[in-house]
Order: C-alpha cells, then structure tokens, then sequence
C-alpha cells in the first residue's frame, strides 16, 4: 500500500515534471513528435529504474553518514561521506548509461536504435540525477526507491508524451509570433500542470 | 465492410452518405443540339498541361489536325474537334493559352485514322493502343490515382476502374447515355484491357439498366453518395497502397474511346444533362451535343440572368464556367445555380424551417426526407477555425478519418497524410464534407493542395 | 600507448585535485554546518516556548537556548524545558510534533505552561502544505492563538480542537485556516496524539 | 571594456538569453523562484560554478585527452557544485534549506555543461570567464523576474517587504507549479516581441 | 428596415473596410453585421451549395441551452438567501428578483470582461470576432458560487479568455475548454472564496438592499453553508453519508431539484437535464462523451461501492454521484465542447468514461477537492490529444490491413 501511494504520488501527484521542474530541456527539445517522445520516456523509466536503486545502494553503504560502519576491522562509524552525494550519483548515472547503451546494442540492437540518441542525452536529464537526489532527501528504503524511480519515470512519459500530442494539436494554432515553440510550450506546460493538480492531495 | 467479405461479384452497400435533396432533375429523354459555327478548346482543363501550340490565328486545321502538344510528353497531343478556322487564341497569366476559338467551316474535312472492331482491338498490343490514344487526343480521357492526374502512360496500373455509377445530384444516368453505343462502349473496353494486367472493373449504381460487358468485372453500388464516387469503388474493390497506380475513366468516355476506333475518326458528340434550380423547367433533359461546340444558344433559352453559376459537374463537384462556354473536354452535366447573396435577419437564431440543412440544428432537417430545395450559392456564414467534430466523417464512407487528413493537409504534414490515406481520394471526396462544416472550412481546395505537395515532394 | 598513459594520468591528476578540493571544503565547512543545524533546532524550541523571535539574532538565541532550556529524554521521548533567570524549577515543557497534514508531514515543537494543562507556544519548522493554505500554519496569527489554550482536558485525555474557521469555541479550540479544513484537522489529529504519547509524564511530574 | 569583451558579457542578457533563446538551463531554474531571495542565492551559485568551469576548462583546454573530455568536464563542474553547496550550507544554512536539491542540479545544468563544451573549449580563459558571468548573469535575470513577479502576485512582497497594500489578497496560484510556467511562458513571448524573434 | 440595411451596406460598411476611417475596428464592425443578418458570402468553389447552418448558430444555441440553468440559478440564489436570512413574505417572484441582483451582475462581468478581451485580441490580431466567447462567458458563472467577488470573476474569466484561449488564436484552436481554465485558475489562485466545500449564500447588504426585497433579519452577516459534496466529504469512518446528508437536509430529491447551495447554474438537476436534452434533439454535443461519461461515473461508484472500504463517502450509492455536485453540468456543457473533448469517437468514449471515473475518485479518495468533476474534466482535456493520437495510429494500422488483405484476396 505504502509503495502503491509513492508511485501514484510520483506519477501524477508530485510529478517530476510538472511540479519539480526536472528534466525540462529533453521535455522541451523531444516533445515535438509524439513517437520520440514516447521513446524517450521508455530511455527515462529504464534509467531511472536501474540508476535508483545502484544510487540507493552506493549512499546506504558508503556515504551516508555512518555507513561505513559495515567495514569490518576499524571503526567508520564517525564516517560522513554525504557531500560526495553528487559527484559519485552523477557518475553512476554516466556509467550506468554507458552500460545500458552497450547491454542494448550488442542484445538487442533494434531497442538501441530505436533509443539510441536519447541514451547520452539521458546522462544530463535533471530528472535522473533530481530522482537520486530527492531519494536521499526523502530517505526511502531499497524498495521505496526502486518504485520512485520508475514511476517517476512513467509520470515523466506521461507528461512529454501528452506535450507532444498537445504540440501536434498546436499545429493548426494560430499562435503569436513570440509565443511560437518556447513561449507556448511553456504555458501550455503551466495549464497542464494544473490539470495535473486534481490528484494532488489523493490519498490511497 | 471488412477485407473477409468476398468483393467479387458483390453488391456493395454503402452505408454512409448524404443526398443533397435539390429541385431541377432532368428529364430522361435525349434532344438532338444543332449547334452554331463557333467551337473552342480549352487548354487549361488538363491540370499539369504545358501546352506547345501548333496553330496560330487564322489557320485552317481539319477536324482532327493537331492543336497542340503536351511538353512534357511530347507523345501527347491534342486535336480539333472541327475542321475550320483558328479565329483566336486567347492567353491567360504568363501567356499560357486558354481557349482556342475555331470557326467550323461549311464544308469540314476530317483527318481519319485506322479503324479497329471490338475484336481486332484484342490483337493490339499495349504500347500500340496507348500510342493510338495518345496520337488521336483521346489519352487524357484516362486519369490516374493517385493525384487524380491525366494518366502517366508509362505506369502499370493494377487495375482500371470505370464509372458508370451516379450518386450526387443529377449526374447523367449512363443507362440512358449508352443506349445504341453498347458496341463502341466494348470496344472501348477491350482497348482498355490492354493497358492493365489486372482487370477492369465495371462499376454502377444498383437499378441502373446496363448489361453486364465482357472483359470485365462488374460491380453494384447502392447507397446514398458518394456511393457513386470513384474512390469509394476503389476503396472497396481495390484500395489503392503506397507505390499502386489505377486507372480511372468515366463510362461516356470509354463510349468516345470506342467510336474512335471503330470509325478511324474523332468522335463526334456526346450527351450532357442539363439540370438544377435555376433552369427552365422545359429545358431540363438531357442534349446530344457536338464536342466543343458552342452551348450559348442552348444556355440562352434555359435560364437567365447573370447572376447564375454554371457548374460543369454537378451540385457538389464541379468547376464553375462562363456562360458562353463550348462543351468541354471532361464532364457529361451542366448544373446551374442562382447566385445567392440574400442575407437573412438574425439567422442564428431563427428556427431554420426555410433553409435547407442536414443537420437536426434547423428544423428543416424534418422536411429533408421528402421535400425538395432550390438552393442557392450563399456560404450561409463566415468562415471560422475548423473545430474537429467528427461531422466531417459523418458522411464519409471512405476508410478515412476526414478531420484528421484534413487537419494534417493543414499543416502540411505530407507523411501524416499519406498514412491517413491521401492517396485514394480525389478532392471531390471532401465535397460532402465540406457541405456540412459549419465552420465553413473550403475542404476540397485544401486537399487539393496536399495532393499537389505530395506528388512534387514524392512519396 | 603514449596517449593513453596520458590519458590515465591526467585522469587521475583530475581526480586527485578534485577529492582534495572537496575534503578539504567539506572538513573546512563541517563544524560550521552542524553549528547551523543544531542552530535550527534551537530556534525553534525557543520558539515553540512562545518567545518572539522575530527581532532577535542568532546569539541572542543562543544564548537564550543555553540559558533557559534543558534537554532530557523519558522513556526514549525527548523533552525540554524552560527554566527562567534566578528559578531552579522548570516554568515550561516543550515536545516535539509530528504528524501528517493534507499532503506532507509536518514537524514542529509544542509546549506547555508549568500548569502542565494549558499551551504555552507552539511552532512548526517543516512542512509542505499550500502556500497561502495549508502553509499558513506557520504563519503568527495562526500560532498565536494556541497560547493559553487548555491543552489536557482532565490531566490525561485531550479534547483539542481546531476548529473551522471562526468557529472557535470554549478554551480548548482554535480557528482554522479557511480553505485548508483538512491541515486543520492533521494539526489537531497530530497534537492529540503527541499529547497523549506525552500525558504519563505530565501526569507524573505534576504529582511531585 | 573593449567592445568584444562587453559582447561577451552582455549578449547573454537579451539577444542570446541562455534561457528564452537557446532554451537551456531551465529545469531546476523555475523551483526556486517563488521568493525573490531564494532566486537571487541560485543565480550567484550559478554564475559561480559556470563562470570557473569556464575558467578552469578553458585552462585546460589544451592538455585535456579528447577521449575523456566529457568526463573531466562532468568532473570540475560536480566539484564545483559541491563546493557551492557546502558554503551554502555552511553560510545561508535558511536559504540553502530552501533550495534543497535544486543546488546540486546545477550539476546537470544545460548552461554550464554547454557553455563549457562550447564556448570555454576554445577560447582562452579571460573570455571564457566573462562569457561565464554573462550566462550566469542572463539566466539569473530571468530566474529573478520569474520569482519577483511570482512573490508580488504570490504574496504582495518583494524580498520580503509588502510593495502591495494589506488588502491584497495573495494569488495562490503564482506560488503553485503551474504559475511559475505560465509566467515564464509570457516573459518569453514579451521578450520574444521586442526583440522580435520568432521559432519555426 | 430595409431603408436601414440599405444605409448600412452603402454609407456605413465602406468606413469599416480597407481604406475607410475605422479599418481597424472592422471585426467589431463584421460582428455586429453579421448578428444582424447573415452574410452574404458566396461559395468559393465546389462543393457550391453549404449547409444552412453555421458557428453562430451552433454556438448561440448551446447558450439557449444553459438558460434552463441559469433561470434556476438565480432563483435558487434568492430563495436561499431569502430563507436563511428569514426574510418575511418571499414569494417566487422576490426570491427571483433577490436572486437576479445576486446572479445577473457576475454574468455581466463574465461577458464584458471576457467580451473586452475577445474584441481586443480580434483588433490586434485581425480576425474575426468569434461567438464562441458568449459560450464562455455564459458557462464561467454557471459554475461559480453565487456570492463571489466581482473582481474575481474578472481575473478569472479574464485569465480563461486570454490564457486558456486567445494566445493560442481564438476559438477552435485552444486546448483547454475556457471557461474550466478561468475556473481552475479561480479555485487554485483563490481556494478560500470557492474551494468548494462551502459556499456562501446571503449577505445582507445594505439598507436599501433591505427595504427594496424585503425585510433581512439583522446581525446576520452572511450564512455559509456546506454543498452536499462537502457533508459527505466530512462524514466520518464508518458512518453513513446518506445520513450525514440527510441531517445536513439534502435528499436525492432536492438535489435533483436543486435548491441547495451549490454553484449557479449545477445544482439543479431537472435544469441541467433540460439543456441536454435540447443539445442532444439538436445534435450540437457529442452523446458519446455523456453517455460514456455517465457509464464511467455510475461503474466506478460501483466500484466502490463493491470494495470494503472503511470510507463514508466511498459506499455512498452511486445514483447520488450523479446527482451531487458539478458532475452533470460538466458532462454535459463542458466535457462535450468539441475544441477541447476528445476528437475521435473511440476517443470520445474513452474520454467520457474517464472524466465520468476520475471525478468519483477524486471525490472520494482526494479529501482535498470535494468538487472533482471540473478538475477531472481539465486532466482529460490535456490526454485527449495523447488519446486521440493512439486512436488515430490504431485507425492507420486497421486502415493498412485493410487494403492488403483486399489486394491479397
């Protein structure tokens, strides 16, 4: 119950995108068609998927504050190794990354081709480093942080593959000339996350 | 109908579709037109033509001699249909010819070809019978999907499609056309079957008195129109997929291809119906018109006024043309319409019981089972963004999603509508469309436009 | 070959200076951070004692802290308590609060006169309700109205209650927040509930 | 200032606005701003961590292997940041508890890393600071409209003190997610009008 | 009246055209011509008869259809204004003239605001004005308490009009429905006038107030009073909300009926019901979206229903879903309006049932908002493009198959 509430709330409640921001300028370059983006948001669920979890494991055991205490002979227990939080999460996002690219192309090729530029673009989305950040911030447990990430990732799909539909829709618009790309997507984003709005506060 | 009904031999029942209930039928009888000296030829009816001229002022051609050639198919040429005098050639934007104007001679001497019966066509090879048409002027009768262009005589059509079917208002009833030419329209026919290796598809309305021809396949179509429409006997014969090309042509025009090679001369006449609102009652029946001859004493007796729009088509379908005009290359109807630009107090509001209308918004939809309306041109509003409300489709029995190919027309989307099924629709497919669209949006002109983008872009 | 062991060592020079950079700040800035967190905490038990805070700086609420407040845990809870100048008996009692609002949880301290019955401040440090909604219980005229309330009805049980808005009635009620009926309702579950967690002890010192 | 020096800095301001034209950076850039303070902290620790990644890489520009190019970018800016943060911490510990994660999602800062790869890669350090500063300076000046109009609307203040009579009642809305867009949105399209530039 | 046509066409028409002295207000111009009497366009081309019917028409008479509700909002207004300040003697006639000094000022607001903005951005952008604005502008009070600052509802029809609608370029081309944006803008920028679990219904307001309508009971500023959706919201564990409903004095029947508080024009039921009806005779509003919304409220009220859940409002009987609240005013004038509901008809079926689902589950599993048939109908209108673009690739497919099994027969 308890893992069904995060991912209900991290889909449409608190989603990643539309109410912290995360990972605007992929959700801004990908969303003009709708097959991109749809793919684009598999490439996000997957990464977050496999990042969450490493990225739980590598704070739960080594640099939270006292995580060291496991090591056996000499006492880490006094060991806060919390500041290393970015620099080690943004590297096992590169790597991991890195790794799914070569898993996909050498197993199965045509889900790499059909990925593959967003894969490297992926590294510097906001919403995966966001997804391990607020992880922490939040202090979930293994599971916890495994159903966060992807649903937070299924809520970042939702969000850019509806705001490629709405861009296709945007087409016919008569819009103004400074509103055109930038301008519209922006406060089309705003009234979507209003919509979005209706479940904040939905409690299972 | 799903792709596991059998399509041979059926009678297909079209479920969608709407009869625009207009007054002004024409009688089923055919009156012999003596026409008057002066004859023309139209250039710009062939869309995509860049005519050579091969005639000047004050020539004297034969009935027969060449007028002109198509530039970028030198193959192709086009013939007088009179032999006379040239007595003008009239030239439009950028100098392109738009009507040559002949004066028939008293005496008329004609340019004569080879003549074939319906069976020595048989031993024609391809390359021959389209040579033959093309020499004699007769080839741009055949038109082609997609883009609904004169056919590419290069292409290997999967199959030819005539239309001998009439749905919209008044269209010729061909039954009454064919009467007497049976014999020039199977040779026509068998001339056709040369030009595809598949078959050649007969397709009419359910009811209509036609024999069933050799060398085809004949197929009934029943329904409200567009039941008639050639895309719709595509769509549910043969659909056409990316890469396909078919061959289409109307069922009098088989007739004309027939008599050519029967006689080893260019035919001489065709039938046109004369009908709709604005005129005359005793002038509303069907004519055996010379080709290209003048229709002005003929129009002069059946209506007046200038406030009148002669269609060549009909209600639906059609282009607009003057008054004076010669009969044309294409079309077997004139269909005439008042000019309406009578404004109405408060339209918006009023119960509509005066105003025809295929939606239950006026009360007029009531009397549309029976009642006949003698409608006018009013747009009956202004222009506004095109909402889609899936009206547009209400009437659509092509497998398409009207607003949506529309939408992407709109926005030039030229993949987007090739997977919406561009391709086998001609523009007058939208004609219902676009009557019931309250937002006024001129459909068919915008799928016009997408087909022209698809075709320079290429698929 | 040659570019790879330069490759290597400029990688590892990187990472070299990069990690001492880094300790050296995180080591340089510790004591200072958990002077700041510790600091945060203060401030707000000095708050939740009902002193206006609002105009004094950071060492004078140190130094208030360290004067007047005492921390001590029963029974695994904490409490601390409030001693004035010259007086060795504590004047009030503060506990923390906790408890879920309309869409997060909320953290905060409350306190009590020596009366042991009646509030003496309350304050909330944490909390992600809507602002100009949920968000206004952190506001002063919310808070505010929590003083000299009664918090224990008959020494043990708690009839506390937060009320709709202009609804307040009696000396146990305060006034919701219009248009966040529900955060009202999480403050008023949450402070019954810690109160009750807290009630034993209460008891047990007023019987001294 | 010479003139290419003062184009450097001030281009990024209107004509190329890191954020209203190159659409960059704006992702952790809109949850800060619903006070103005918060939004002037961020566009300081910005400018801070973009204009030394350009000074340090643009330093390193020669002597950094291709093959790992990326990687030691990635590194330098991750330091960086994190030094921010800890002074952050360490300095504005109210207003660093406010800005949350957002400070270490400057790491993934579209700005930083794309000025870096494009400007600081090849030009010599002096430029590459003053590029550096500007971009900070032009994301900071949207980040902080964003969050002026946001805080007036939102609560009636600016930093802090009322600008609007008591009377006013607070927008809600402006404070919520979607306000923050919406604003964004038309800062764009006032933007975009004057300097009439239009997105195909 | 045929002289004043005719001196309109020739003396007046010319100063509004191009080169005339007031070019630019030519859409205010056309406008008023063309409310006057249809144009007289012709067809450009084929097909060269149209239909008789426009968006005007279409358009007026979906505002035909929410007078039932407004006519029962106003006197709903005054009636309760008139019962809980005890004023002696109400008849019908004085609750309606209480009732329209409360109404008819929001409506004017709505319509001249939301006018001034759709008559400034036709000028400056050069279209036409277009008539979908007194849709808008009638459907932006019908869903707003009835005692709500007038200044709101100018921001909030204002922020509808302009936000929801003008800068993507006027009617036909926005994505959300108006008069939903303005509201959510209302009820997220301002929760505590209109969140919805109370509404206000008297405010005694002056004296002259008083002595024109009748005598007001003194020393009462202003009663509130909590909607049906707010009573069962509150029930507590395990009680019933039929009761808790009944002791707040609402039964099925006065909600059908709609003298309860409740917005202006969706507390009545038979109202509501009277303008669909007209809408579906006349074809104007999709069925689809109604029927399916309907299915979709009734099967997950079911649902509910049917679960164990330890929730008041939860094992409520789906009928009162239908009857409490915003739920059938929205399906019915808002989810069907055709720029912002789903395109397709699987879409639409979809579309509806989801708006129809999503309100009972934010109703009940969302303390929040009570009133979630609004916001329900907002999230849809965002998915209905993602919906529509499925249906349409799933239409591509069938399409695709289609005519390669016919060519392989």
């Amino acid at each position: 119950m308890e893992l069904l509430s995060i991912a209900v709330k991290s889909i449409f409640v608190e989603n990643i995108l539309l109410a912290y921001f995360l990972g605007m300028c992929s959700f801004l370059a990908c969303s003009k068609k709708v097959d991109t983006a749809i793919g684009l948001g598999f490439a996000v669920i997957f990464v977050l998927a496999i990042t969450l979890p490493a990225n739980w494991a590598i704070h739960h055991f080594l640099l939270a504050p006292g995580a060291l205490a496991w090591v056996p002979g000499i006492d880490l227990s006094g060991m806060d190794l919390s500041f290393l939080n970015f620099i080690c999460f943004i590297a096992t996002i590169a790597s991991m990354v890195q790794l799914v690219e070569m898993i996909l192309d050498k197993f199965f090729p045509k889900l790499y081709h059909a990925l593959g530029i967003f894969l490297p673009l992926i590294t510097v989305n906001c919403a995966i480093l966001g997804g391990s950040l607020f992880m922490v911030e939040r202090e979930y447990g293994f599971m916890e942080s495994t159903v966060f990430g992807i649903s937070s990732g299924v809520g970042w799909l939702l969000a850019i593959a509806s705001m490629a539909a709405i861009r296709k829709k945007l087409r016919y618009s008569h819009l103004p000339a400074g509103l055109k790309g930038l301008g519209i997507t922006m406060i089309m984003t705003g009234l979507m996350a209003m919509a979005f709005m209706c479940f904040s506060g939905i409690n299972l | 109908m799903k792709p596991s009904e059998e399509p041979v031999l059926a009678e297909f029942k079209i479920k969608k579709g709407f009869d625009v209930k207009v007054t002004g039928k024409p009688d089923p009888t055919i009156e012999d037109y003596a026409s008057p000296q002066l004859f023309a030829v139209y250039p710009s009816e062939f869309e995509g033509l860049k005519p050579r001229l091969k005639v000047k002022a004050g020539d004297r051609v034969k009935r027969g001699d060449i007028l002109f050639e198509n530039k970028k198919n030198e193959k192709m040429l086009f013939r007088s249909p009179c032999g006379g005098t040239i007595q003008a050639i009239n030239l439009g934007a950028r100098r392109f010819p738009v009507e040559i104007l002949i004066e028939r001679a008293a005496e008329e001497e004609s340019v004569t070809f080879e003549a074939y019966t319906r069976d020595s066509v048989g031993q024609l090879s391809r390359e021959q019978v389209a040579d033959h048409l093309l020499n004699t002027g007769l080839w741009p009768l055949i038109k082609q999907r997609p883009f609904n262009k004169i056919a590419d005589p290069e292409a290997t059509p999967k199959a030819i499609f005539i239309n001998a079917a009439s749905s919209a208002p008044f269209q010729a009833d061909f039954s009454l056309v064919l009467k007497g030419d049976e014999e020039a329209f199977q040779t026509g026919i068998n001339a056709l079957a040369k030009l595809t290796e598949g078959k050649v598809h007969l397709c009419k309305s359910a009811g209509a008195d036609i024999p069933d021809f050799g060398n085809t396949e004949s197929h009934t179509f029943s329904g409200k129109h567009p039941s008639g429409t050639t895309s719709v006997h595509i769509n549910r014969i043969n659909p056409i997929l990316p890469h396909d090309t078919v061959y289409t042509i109307a069922a009098q025009d088989v007739i004309l291809i027939g008599k050519l090679l029967n006689t080893g001369e260019l035919p001489r006449t065709k039938v046109v119906a004369l009908g709709g609102p604005a005129v005359k009652e005793s002038s509303r029946k069907y004519y055996r018109v010379p080709l290209g001859a003048s229709l002005v004493p003929l129009f002069e007796q059946s209506f007046d006024g200038d406030e009148v729009r002669v269609i060549l088509g009909n209600v639906l379908w059609g282009d607009q043309v003057k008054t004076d005009t010669c009969v044309l290359y294409y079309g077997s109807e004139f269909f005439v319409l008042e000019e309406d630009r009578s404004r109405h107090l408060m339209g918006w509001t009023m119960p509509g019981l005066f105003q025809y209308s295929s939606h239950r918004v006026n009360l007029s939809s009531l009397m549309g089972l029976t009642h006949r309306w003698k409608l006018g041109t009013s747009l009956h509003g202004s222009h506004r963004a095109m909402v889609v409300t899936g009206w547009m489709d209400r009437h659509q029995p092509l497998n398409i999603m009207t607003d949506y190919l529309i939408r992407a027309a709109l926005a030039h989307d030229t993949d987007e509508m090739v997977q919406l099924g561009i391709l086998e629709t001609a523009p007058e497919d939208f004609a219902l469309a676009a009557f019931v669209d309250p937002h006024k949006t001129d459909v068919c002109t915008i799928i016009k436009q997408g087909l022209q983008e698809i075709e320079e872009e290429g698929i | 070959m040659r570019e790879d062991t330069r490759t290597i060592t400029f990688a590892a020079i990187v990472c070299v200076t990069c990690s001492l950079l880094l300790s050296g700040t995180a080591a340089g800035l510790k004591s200072r951070q958990d002077a700041n967190k510790a600091f945060d905490v203060k401030r707000n038990i000095v708050k939740a004692f009902g002193i206006d805070i609002s105009e004094m700086k950071r060492p004078e609420i140190d130094a208030s802290y360290q004067k007047h407040v005492t921390e001590t845990t029963v029974d695994n809870l904490p409490i601390y308590t409030w001693t004035e100048d010259g007086s060795d008996k504590p004047s009030k009692y503060a506990f923390p609060i906790s408890g879920k609002g309309l869409w997060s949880t909320l953290y905060g301290y409350l306190s009590l006169n020596a009366d042991l019955e009646t509030i003496a401040g309350i304050s909330f440090y944490k909390h992600g309700e809507t602002p100009g909604l949920g968000a206004e219980i952190e506001k002063d005229w919310f808070l505010s109205q929590f003083a000299g309330k009664r918090l224990y009805a008959d020494g043990t049980t708690t009839d506390f209650i937060v009320a709709k808005p202009g609804y307040a009635q009696g000396d146990s009620a305060v006034d919701g927040i219009s248009g966040a009926t529900l955060t009202g309702k999480g403050v008023e579950a949450l402070i019954r509930k810690d109160a009750a967690q807290y009630a034993n002890y209460f008891n047990s010192i007023k019987g001294n | 200032m010479a003139s290419a020096a003062k184009k450097l800095l001030m281009d990024p301001f209107s004509d190329n606005n890191p954020v209203t034209v190159q659409v960059l950076g704006i992702c952790s850039a809109l949850a800060v701003t619903v006070k103005v303070d918060t939004a002037i902290v961020m566009t300081l620790a910005l400018t801070a961590v973009v204009s030394l990644s350009n000074l340090v890489i643009s330093l390193l520009r020669n002597v950094i292997p291709s093959g790992i190019r990326m990687i030691v970018e990635m590194a330098v800016i991750a330091t960086l940041v994190i030094i921010a943060d800890q002074l952050l911490q360490a300095f504005l510990f109210d207003i660093s508890k406010q800005l949350s994660v957002f400070v270490g999602l400057i790491i993934t800062n579209c700005i930083v890393m794309g000025r870096a790869e494009a400007f600081a890669l090849q030009n010599p350090p002096k430029d590459s600071l003053l590029d550096g500063i500007g971009n900070g300076l032009g994301y900071g000046i949207v980040l902080i409209a964003v969050a002026a109009i946001r805080e007036v609307l939102g609560f009636g203040k600016l930093l802090g003190f009322p600008v609007l009579p008591e009377s006013y009642m607070g927008n809600g809305l402006a404070l919520l997610a979607p306000g923050a867009f919406i604003i964004l949105g038309l800062l764009i399209w006032a933007q975009r009008t004057v300097t009439k530039m239009v997105e195909e | 009246m045929k002289f004043l046509f005719d001196l309109m066409d020739k003396h007046v028409a010319p100063l509004f055209e191009k080169g005339g002295k007031f070019e630019k207000l030519y859409p205010l111009f056309e406008a008023g011509d063309t409310f006057t009497r249809t144009p007289s366009d012709v067809t450009p081309g084929a097909p060269h008869v149209r239909d008789s019917i426009d968006q005007k028409r279409l358009m007026v008479f979906v505002v035909y259809a929410l007078l039932p509700c407004l006519f029962l909002g106003i006197w709903n207004a005054g009636h309760l204004f008139n019962i809980n300040n005890q004023v002696e003697g109400a008849t019908f006639l004085t609750d309606m003239v209480r009732g329209s000094t409360m109404v008819l000022p929001i409506v004017m607001v709505s319509y001249m605001v939301g006018g001034f903005w759709e008559v400034l951005f036709a000028i400056v952008r050069k279209h036409e004005i277009n008539e979908g604005f007194l849709v808008t502008g009638m459907l932006f009070p019908l869903v707003l308490p009835p005692t709500l600052p007038l200044w709101q509802v100018a921001i909030g029809i204002s922020f509808g009009i302009v936000i929801g609608k003008e800068i993507f370029g006027g009617v036909g081309y926005n994505i959300l429905n108006p008069a939903l944006t303005g509201r959510a803008f209302l009820f997220f920028a301002y929760p505590a006038q209109i969140s919805g679990d109370k509404v206000w219904v008297g405010t005694a307001k002056t004296a002259m107030d008083n002595t024109f309508f009748g005598t007001v009971a003194e020393n009462i500023d202003g009663v509130t009073m909590a909607t049906p959706l707010a009573v069962a919201a509150a029930a507590e564990k395990g009680t019933d909300a039929i009761a808790a409903l009944g002791d707040a004095g609402f039964s099925l029947w006065n909600m059908t009926m709609g003298n309860i508080p409740g917005c202006i024009g969706s507390t009545s039921v038979i109202a509501i019901v009277l303008g669909m009806v007209f809408l579906l005779i006349t074809g104007i509003a999709s069925w689809r979206v109604m029927a399916s919304g309907i299915i979709g409220c009734i099967a997950m009220g079911a649902l509910f229903n049917a679960l164990p859940l330890d929730n008041a409002f939860a094992s409520l009987p789906f009928v009162y879903h239908l009857v409490m609240g915003g739920f059938l005013f929205g399906i019915v004038f808002m989810a069907t309006d055709p720029v912002s509901c789903s395109a397709t008809h699987t879409g639409k079926w979809i579309y509806g049932f989801m708006i129809g689902a999503l309100t009972v589950l934010i109703r009940v599993a969302n303390p929040a908002y009570p009133e979630g048939a609004m916001l329900a109908i907002l999230f849809m209108n965002v998915m209905a493009p993602l919906i529509d673009h499925f249906v349409v690739q799933a239409h591509i497919k069938k399409r695709n198959s289609y005519a390669r099994a016919l060519n392989n027969a």
